[in-house]
């Protein structure tokens, strides 16, 4: 099988650090892939890359065989990225619905359709729908922003760090919202917390120091404690 | 001759070559006015003077990474200050030296106040509210001259009568070109002490230089005052060539010419002010002159402003810098061809 | 004017020393396009066309290449000043043209012991307009969804599939026909025009800006009436310190809080 | 236990309704090597401005050498004894690299008002920077502008302008961060050099476990703005807790169970 989004040696600087140092990914249409690591090794980088916020210097990226490298933001998401990033990127000045409109570049009855099953999704969206973006909690941002990457009818959604900095409950509420989307959807997910990665994540990728070490089935991380003290933990090997 | 160039390049501590280019410039500045028409020797009067006024603002701009947009009120109101005295007192030596100690007093004070108000923020904001005290300064000063009629005439211009000695344009050229001089040799020993390296290390990095203990408020207060006087004797200078001062010294615009001067020539250089301002003058003298082609030739401000944001744009670090550019890549041809 | 400023400092992070420049610019337009059509309307839209021609050419060719460098904009907005005062000069001569109302507006109402002229009601009644019309394009509409949204984090805009640059040329362009507007507005209200009107509104738009909290457009009003009531009362009581008043208002604001007074400031 | 030079008490600082940095009470002991690791975003680099001055906490004190110095200025604190690497590189890009250190001794001798002398006249800053250049290996590079050095070459001359402020405590902000592999020996030898040469007080931050393991006295470990514990690395790396706080808990129950 062909895989949907390509990443080959991908080297990315961002100012004089040399942050990426060759990640190569592959993610195969309909599978959630998650990308595991230390602090700064690289994860949310790889993400910024793919969409063009943090442009790689070299390598390759394609998304179904369209080359994204090199190609700004706007065109590079247009191709059919959903990006949720770290800090959910929320805009605070505009309300919840304007937060869901500014994202569907194309107001079809398609998009509109999508909009509404996807409010079905997070219903403590619905409530809120017409007050301002900035009114919201943590985690309903967590939920509106991931609402925003699946309003458009996109071929894979990234997601960076869903449970970062979210009580725990709330975890669990997000965690089941990915498990409800997870079967339509292409997904990468960057993510610390080992029990969220491992019960959405199909497969896996390690990235340690720019560079990806290390992938396989979520499983075989899972049952090897050794392998997850070296790469996750606080103690190196 | 090896003798002379042997004691600039020690003083100087520059190269045995580039002292002999030195002398030699020298020499030949020495000779113009002995073969050159009125015409040029003012003209060249006038670079020198101007040349000044364009490192004090080196000294803001490529030094500190300041920028002043009243700095215009140093000059024109030193210029104002002289002109005033000789028109009220007499056109006396005296007169002269009080009208230095009146100008280079109230620059001080001035920039210190000026300072006080334009250094408080940092950053982004601080830029902006640096840039726009400072412009509000300038105006302050300018609209005063424009108030105070009976002693400045206004936007008509005060002609004034200044000391005999300075009335020969061909020694005028004399005093202008050993003012340069001197004036040179102090600002870079200015920029080549201790405090001078703690201004550059501001315009890099001024957080940087906070956490390296240093009060960068009080340093950017001392380049400002040390720019102040040194654009306020330029302004002397420039009241004993011209006999003349009019409001058109303390607007915006004048502010701009001295930015032109050093950007022109190269920012954070010194002599990049001088280069700068002999290349703008020279222009705008030779523009002027083909004005009987085409009345676009007398708009020079167009001219200005084109030079100025092309420079801006496509030569950041100016003459000098172009000619580092141009011979770094020379050498490195010579080296791999 | 001020508004225009504060939309395009406020939106875009560009500090713009050209906005006297447009504003005069717009006033001799309007003489110009009045003088030849004879229909104020006509003359109005063609002040406006003129700023969006010119905002547009400064954002694409002069401004775009400097987003973020704050010194570089400084100095590129100061040298399109001269050089389009300056062409003024060349286009329309130095010295001040008279600039009349339109006939149907020039009167004045008498109403008791108070004189009003009818310009100034138009006047207002236009700056109201223009406030509405502004607010409705801010918050009723895509684009200026879109502009609010790219106030906070224009990486995000563009990861929502959007070009924001198009945004920026277009918000710039707006700003600048607001400026432009302002002046073939302002110059039938002092009667003439002439090339060194655009620094003095220059300071003082800044002023309004900078009082008001910059890219705020409330703020911007608000600051409007403070500078407009400070004007007015010094001149009231000793005119010769108009100039200073304002000017020194501007030092205190700015050193004291340089974030203005209803401070979103602007980060970036 | 030797004597407390630094100390903190309460430290809290809220962005926006977020609490970046929340009653930190900690203790920093003269001659000690204290080190701090937590996950992204646990508040590190924030307790690092707020003890050296970038930034003013919402609540609480920071205490050095027995004086409150919760609101003096980062100039005072470091004519005081506090120096600091930051962890985005910050040097003086146009100056030489020589240049950049001789700033650094020279505001620690307090020789910056001198506003007619060439620097060149002062020869004991000349050669007290020549010889820190050769400390960290950079002696080769006197002459190069700083901007003009490799990233890692830039590490090393930004903890020599430390050093050269002479500080009762050094505050090192990840001097590892992006450099590239190869170049992180070198800066490990260059810390432990720091910590045996000079006796000093030093706070570090850091990600590399194996650098913290060997350099450090002291670990504290800081999670969402809270200290969760602090010890030796050995007892920090094996504390569950700490695991729970990098892993998010997930093997941890088997483990444990």
């Amino acid at each position: 099988m062909k895989p949907l989004l390509e990443l080959k040696n991908i080297s990315t600087f961002i100012g004089p650090f040399h942050i990426l140092q060759g990640v190569s990914l592959e993610v195969y249409p309909g599978e959630a892939v998650v990308i595991l690591g230390r602090n700064g090794a690289g994860k949310t980088t790889t993400l910024r890359s793919i969409v063009g916020l943090q442009p790689a210097a070299s390598g390759q990226i394609t998304l179904d065989g369209v080359n994204l490298l090199g190609l700004p933001p706007y065109q590079a998401v247009r191709t059919g990225i959903g990006y949720v990033p770290e800090d959910y990127g929320i805009f605070d000045f505009l309300s919840v619905e304007e937060n869901l409109l500014i994202a569907m570049w194309i107001e079809d009855k398609d998009t509109l359709a999508r909009r509404d099953s996807v409010l079905d999704l997070f219903p403590a969206l619905k409530d809120s729908y017409k007050r301002p973006a900035s009114t919201l909690s943590g985690g309903q941002r967590q939920m509106l922003s991931i609402a925003r990457a699946l309003v458009n009818e996109n071929k894979i959604i990234l997601i960076d760090e869903p449970s970062k900095g979210l009580a725990p409950i709330i975890v669990e509420k997000v965690r089941d919202a990915l498990l409800k989307f997870k079967n339509k959807s292409t997904i990468i997910l960057v993510e610390q917390n080992f029990d969220m990665a491992c019960s959405v994540g199909d497969r896996f990728y390690i990235i340690n120091e720019g560079r990806t070490e290390l992938n396989g089935p979520i499983q075989e991380l899972y049952d090897d404690q050794e392998l997850q003290r070296k790469y996750l933990g606080v103690v190196n090997a | 001759m090896a003798a002379l160039t042997n004691i600039i390049s020690k003083n100087l501590t520059v190269k045995p070559v580039q002292a002999l280019l030195l002398f030699l410039l020298l020499v030949i500045l020495l000779i113009i006015p002995m073969i050159s028409g009125m015409t040029t020797i003012t003209l060249f009067s006038r670079i020198f003077i101007l040349a000044i006024f364009g490192m004090s603002y080196d000294i803001l701009r490529g030094f500190t990474g300041i920028i002043n947009l009243g700095h215009a009120l140093f000059f024109g109101g030193a210029t104002y200050i002289a002109g005033i005295l000789f028109n009220r007192v007499g056109p006396t030596l005296d007169v002269l030296l009080l009208a230095i100690i009146t100008a280079f007093v109230l620059s001080a004070i001035i920039a210190y106040i000026m300072g006080q108000f334009a250094f408080r923020g940092t950053g982004f904001s601080g830029v902006i509210a640096c840039a726009m005290i400072t412009l509000a300064f300038g105006e302050i000063v300018r609209h005063t001259a424009e108030t105070l009629r009976d002693y400045t005439q206004g936007a008509d211009g005060l002609t004034f009568r200044i000391p005999e000695m300075f009335q020969d344009r061909f020694m005028m050229y004399y005093y202008a070109l050993i003012f340069l001089i001197v004036m040179t040799i102090v600002l870079r020993q200015f920029v080549r002490s201790p405090t001078g390296r703690v201004l550059q290390a501001i315009r890099d990095n001024e957080q940087r230089a906070r956490f390296l203990g240093y009060d960068t408020k009080k340093y950017k207060l001392i380049a400002l005052v040390v720019a102040g006087m040194a654009s306020a004797s330029a302004g002397i200078m420039f009241a004993l060539l011209t006999r003349f001062a009019n409001t058109e010294l303390l607007t915006v615009q004048s502010t701009l010419n001295a930015l032109l001067y050093t950007i022109v020539g190269g920012t954070g250089t010194l002599y990049g002010a001088i280069i700068g301002t002999g290349f703008v003058q020279i222009a705008q003298n030779s523009l002027l002159e083909l004005r009987g082609i085409h009345e676009i030739f007398s708009r020079w401000l167009i001219f200005f402003g084109a030079i100025y944001v092309l420079v801006v744009l496509y030569m950041p670090k100016g003459i000098i810098g172009a000619f580092y550019q141009l011979h770094a890549s020379w050498q490195k041809r010579k080296k791999h061809g | 004017m001020a508004a225009g400023l504060s939309i395009i400092l406020g939106l875009l992070g560009v500090v713009n020393f050209t906005h006297g420049t447009l504003f005069i610019w717009g006033g001799y337009v309007s003489i110009w396009v009045f003088g030849l059509s004879g229909n104020f309307f006509i003359a109005l839209l063609a002040a406006i066309a003129a700023g969006i021609l010119m905002g547009l050419i400064f954002e694409r060719l002069f401004v775009r290449p400097v987003y973020g460098n704050v010194t570089a904009q400084i100095l590129i907005t100061l040298g399109l000043m001269t050089i389009f005062t300056d062409m003024v000069r060349l286009l329309w001569g130095p010295n001040p043209i008279p600039a009349n109302r339109p006939d149907f507006i020039d009167g004045t109402w008498i109403w008791g012991s108070v004189i009003i002229s009818q310009y100034r009601i138009f006047l207002i009644v236009i700056g109201v307009l223009v406030a509405i019309g502004i607010n409705f394009l801010i918050n009723r509409t895509r684009v200026g969804m879109i502009m609010r949204a790219g106030t906070q984090s224009p990486d995000m805009v563009q990861a929502m599939g959007i070009n924001i640059k198009v945004y920026f040329s277009g918000v710039f362009a707006g700003g600048a026909a607001l400026a432009a507007l302002g002046g073939a507005l302002y110059v039938p209200l002092v009667g003439s025009v002439w090339s060194g009107m655009g620094i003095n509104n220059q300071i003082l738009a800044f002023i309004v800006v900078i009082l008001g909290g910059m890219g705020s457009f409330y703020g911007s009003a608000v600051g409007s009436i403070i500078i407009g009531l400070t004007v007015a009362m010094v001149s009231w009581f000793y005119p010769p310190l108009t100039v200073y008043s304002t000017v020194i208002l501007l030092i205190l604001v700015l050193s004291l809080k340089p974030e203005g007074l209803f401070g979103t400031a602007v980060r970036r | 236990m030797s004597e407390t030079l630094i100390e903190t008490k309460n430290l809290t600082i809220n962005f926006g309704g977020l609490k970046a940095v929340n009653k930190v009470s900690i203790s920093i002991h003269k001659g000690l090597f204290t080190t701090i690791i937590g996950p992204n975003g646990a508040g590190k680099t924030t307790l690092f401005n707020l003890i050296s001055g970038l930034l003013q906490p919402t609540e609480g004190t920071v205490i050095f050498k027995g004086t409150d110095i919760t609101r003096l200025s980062p100039m005072q604190r470091v004519a005081m004894g506090i120096g600091r690497s930051f962890q985005l590189t910050n040097v003086f890009p146009t100056l030489t690299v020589h240049e950049n250190i001789r700033l650094a001794l020279q505001a620690k001798n307090r020789t910056g008002y001198r506003i007619f002398t060439s620097y060149k006249r002062f020869r004991s800053l000349e050669e007290a920077a020549t010889k820190l250049l050769e400390d960290v290996l950079l002696h080769d590079r006197g002459n190069f502008l700083a901007g003009s050095l490799n990233h890692g070459e830039q590490r090393k001359l930004e903890l020599a302008m430390v050093l050269a402020l002479k500080p009762d405590v050094l505050l090192l902000d990840e001097p590892t961060a992006g450099m590239a592999l190869e170049e992180v020996p070198t800066m490990l030898e260059l810390l432990e050099k720091t910590k045996k040469e000079q006796d000093n007080t030093i706070l570090l931050i850091e990600h590399k476990m194996d650098l913290v393991t060997k350099l450090s006295d002291t670990v504290i470990v800081l999670v969402n703005g809270s200290v969760l514990t602090r010890g030796t690395a050995a007892e920090v790396s094996e504390d569950p807790e700490v695991l729970k706080a990098y892993l998010g808990g997930g093997i941890l129950n088997e483990t444990t169970a």
